[in-house]
């Protein structure tokens, strides 16, 4: 057991492992995600409340459920940073912490197109919304702490605190968003919330969000291997990796 | 080579024990290949070597061969390492707070606040360690020569009455163990020499400093550990 | 050698106790922060300034301001404590208090939760006495005012430790202040959601018991967790300075 | 298909804009992710590349040590 968490340590095991990887991750995610896409896209039927501009919901669900779980993922990571010191996680929260800022501002970007036609306005404070747009502010601070610090080890640790705190947060700021928001607006119509969705919805729903999980898989993948790079530049290995091309 | 022979009383662990404990002499603290890296540099590896009671060690090195950086680990300060620390036999992060307890680090930064009054100052860095009474701590002061500035604010005093007013602390110091990173810095060569004999005092005590400086030391015995580029020596 | 002739050295096997170290970490900032009075009045100033901004720039009607007043004075009172945070470890940092500080033989989330305290005395203390003058110049009702104020008080306290970690955090860096901001003022927006809802709910003449218990249990929370945060965040920032 | 014919699916009865918008604000984003980090990634195993020919051409020699100053004066020289 602590063999196998050792290895999962090593950036050299995870060159070579996500190296096999790759290609298969890239090629699943988009297929499954256009297929979710084309599926929604053409041949989902029509919601009888709001048209045909439910549709955006192929992807505001995946890049809001993966905005969140990309959070959950580095907070995971940042405990075995700080816990057990181990290189690739705090390499994974760097990597992806870029990644969730691009999620969570397309979940925001197609919430807020969406609620035009469906809400009359580009904006509304909606705790959907607002929690969004809070989470946005957090991966925005995370990156703008990781680039601050000029030690990279100093960074990832400080980093690691900062993620901690933040998802000890989220559930309280989501218990106040909503409380705040029936304080103020009485229950609204909600985007997403269906009494019950056919399977010509969700199973595309559920396609383009595999897809979008694997396509994350891959830009992590690649993202942590130049992170890598760039930090064991030094070593044997990398250097042997690259003069071989084996990179 | 001269090692000072020296023993450590173990602190009195069982309240029960009434026999004193077994003398042992042993290293105060030990460090186990330790290894840091800086930027991407390699400050040093392979870096071993313990601290005897009864012994003066000056860290020297070119600038940038990581003096400072080696203290601060050695203090609990820096934590970008690897190896092993260990205080008395056991490792240091299993015993922080008894090591803390017995160890005194002094910084480039004096450690001093500019509005407080070189009393006030000591009052305030005693009062998380153990009392110690006014009477003690003028004492000290009077010691370093700072009679006469106990009540004005350390902002008003010069660089080296400021480094004064920290290095106060080593008179009235009970920890066996000093770090000491370029304390004479702005101090007098009176000062200097006065310092000198306080650390060699400490040590006849059966206490252990570790000193960087750029100054010449003149202490018999002096044990020299020496930081270089890519490659630690410890000469004696 | 013989054993009479070596030199023997004591080590301490006790020190003063944690309470007696806080007692001396608190007085200490205590004493710092009133030879320099003038750092004490500059986020009250800020407070009222801010305030002051709100009928200036958006309207000085009644109806606006008892509407928005509760809203706008706990906005400010979040902005004057995020101001002073910067404060919190810096100059201990750059003179070497900091380092000594981390150097005592005491549990370090003990030592940070007596700077807190200093700080909210300092700030968020003054803030809570100053908001019923500025609550009757937003013509909020002696209610509303009275309930603002609990809130503060249990409000401020919860700013002052998740800022102390954002400090901690930023410590040595260069632009930290702006960068507290951006990473405190997320966490900060869940106190101000409670805050001000509780005020609206008692202008509402709902019963706000529960409310303030709520907010009580975020402090409890933050008291419990900020320290121990806050620390590991300084050890870091120590690390790299 | 739930559409007639294809310009009903571009239209999508008025609310095409809205749905047209954010599936290319969502592709096109992604895309240049994607592209972004393969490209950092490809200049980082040439940057790493380029620093190994630099050392194997400039041989043992690293970075001079502090003891090698001579705080000798610099004749300035203007072009």
């Amino acid at each position: 057991m602590w063999q196998f968490f050792h290895k999962l340590g090593s950036p050299k095991w995870f060159f070579g492992i996500s190296t096999r990887f790759m290609p298969w991750l890239l090629a699943g995610g988009v297929l499954l995600l256009m297929a979710g896409v084309v599926w929604g896209l053409a041949f989902a039927p029509k919601d009888y409340l709001q048209g045909n501009s439910y549709r955006i919901i192929f992807i505001h669900v995946p890049t809001a459920f993966m905005a969140q779980s990309v959070y959950i993922m580095m907070a995971s990571a940042a405990l075995v940073t700080l816990v057990w010191r181990m290189k690739l996680a705090d390499v994974f929260v760097k990597a992806v912490a870029p990644v969730g800022l691009v999620l969570t501002f397309l979940a925001l970007f197609t919430g807020a197109v969406w609620g035009k036609p469906t809400w009359g306005t580009w904006w509304i404070w909606d705790a959907r919304l607002t929690s969004m747009l809070i989470l946005l502010f957090l991966y925005g601070g995370v990156i703008a702490l990781d680039r601050a610090i000029n030690d990279e080890k100093s960074a990832a640790r400080a980093v690691a605190v900062l993620v901690l705190v933040g998802v000890v947060n989220i559930p309280i700021i989501k218990y106040s968003v909503d409380w705040w928001n029936t304080l103020h607006q009485p229950a609204t119509f909600k985007l997403t919330e269906k009494p019950s969705m056919p399977a010509e919805m969700w199973v595309p729903l559920l396609l383009s969000v595999l897809g979008l999980y694997l396509i994350f898989g891959w830009l992590a993948c690649v993202r942590m291997q130049t992170e890598i790079l760039s930090r064991e530049q030094r070593t044997r290995w990398v250097k042997e990796f690259v003069l071989k091309g084996r990179v | 080579m001269n090692t000072p022979d020296a023993i450590v009383h173990r602190p009195d662990y069982g309240a029960l024990m009434s026999e004193p404990l077994p003398l042992i002499p042993e290293p105060l603290l030990q460090a186990i290949n330790l290894q840091c890296e800086r930027d991407k540099r390699i400050l040093f590896r392979e870096l071993s070597f313990s601290i005897l009671p009864g012994t003066v060690t000056r860290v020297e090195g070119p600038n940038g061969s990581g003096k400072t950086t080696l203290l601060r680990i050695l203090a609990g300060l820096n934590d970008a390492w690897a190896g092993d620390l260990k205080w008395c036999g056991a490792p240091v992060a299993n015993h922080r707070e008894e090591f803390l307890r017995n160890m005194l680090y002094l910084g480039h930064r004096p450690g001093i606040k500019p509005l407080l009054t070189p009393l006030e100052n000591l009052r305030a860095v005693m009062a998380g360690r153990r009392p110690v009474s006014d009477a003690s701590l003028n004492q000290a002061l009077q010691g370093t020569g700072l009679a006469g500035y106990e009540n004005v604010p350390c902002r008003n005093l010069s660089a080296g009455q400021q480094r004064r007013v920290a290095l106060a602390r080593l008179l009235i110091a009970d920890e066996p163990l000093w770090l000491l990173d370029e304390v004479f810095t702005a101090i007098d060569a009176d000062g200097v020499a006065a310092i000198e004999a306080l650390l060699q005092q400490r040590a006849a005590e059966g206490g252990a400093v570790l000193v960087t400086t750029h100054h010449d030391l003149a202490l018999p015995n002096m044990h020299r550990l020496v930081l270089g580029k890519g490659g630690v020596t410890d000469e004696r | 050698m013989n054993a009479e002739t070596r030199p023997a050295v004591q080590l301490a096997s006790s020190s003063v106790g944690a309470l007696a170290a806080m007692k001396g970490v608190f007085a200490r900032d205590m004493k710092v922060a009133f030879r320099q009075r003038q750092d004490l009045l500059n986020p009250l100033l800020f407070f009222i300034m801010v305030v002051t901004l709100f009928p200036l720039g958006v309207s000085p009607e009644v109806s606006f301001l008892s509407q928005a007043g509760a809203g706008i004075l706990w906005v400010a009172a979040l902005l004057s404590v995020l101001l002073s945070l910067d404060h919190l470890f810096r100059h201990d940092f750059d003179d070497g208090t900091l380092e000594q500080l981390v150097l005592q033989p005491q549990p370090l989330f003990l030592l940070i939760l007596a700077k807190t305290m200093a700080h909210w005395m300092l700030t968020g203390l003054p803030l809570v006495i100053l908001a019923p003058v500025l609550g009757v110049m937003v013509h909020l009702d002696g209610n509303s005012i009275a309930v603002l104020c609990l809130t503060l008080l249990i409000g401020t306290p919860v700013l002052s430790l998740i800022g102390a970690i954002g400090a901690a955090l930023t410590l040595g860096l260069r632009s930290a202040g702006v960068l507290l901001s951006l990473l405190i003022i997320p966490l900060y927006i869940p106190v101000l959601i409670f805050g001000t809802g509780t005020v609206a709910a008692a202008a509402e003449g709902a019963a706000v018991g529960a409310y303030l218990a709520l907010m009580g249990a975020f402090l409890m929370l933050a008291l419990t967790l900020a320290p121990f945060a806050a620390a590991a965040a300084l050890r870091i920032s120590l690390s790299n300075g | 298909m739930a559409f007639d014919s294809f310009s009903a699916f571009i239209s999508m009865e008025g609310h095409g804009p809205y749905v047209w918008a954010c599936y290319a604000v969502f592709f096109v984003l992604m895309a240049v992710l994607m592209a972004g980090s393969l490209r950092s990634r490809k200049a980082m195993v040439e940057s790493c590349r380029r620093g190994y020919e630099f050392q194997a051409a400039k041989g043992k020699v690293a970075s001079a040590p502090a003891s090698s100053a001579s705080f000798a004066r610099v004749n300035v020289s203007q072009d």
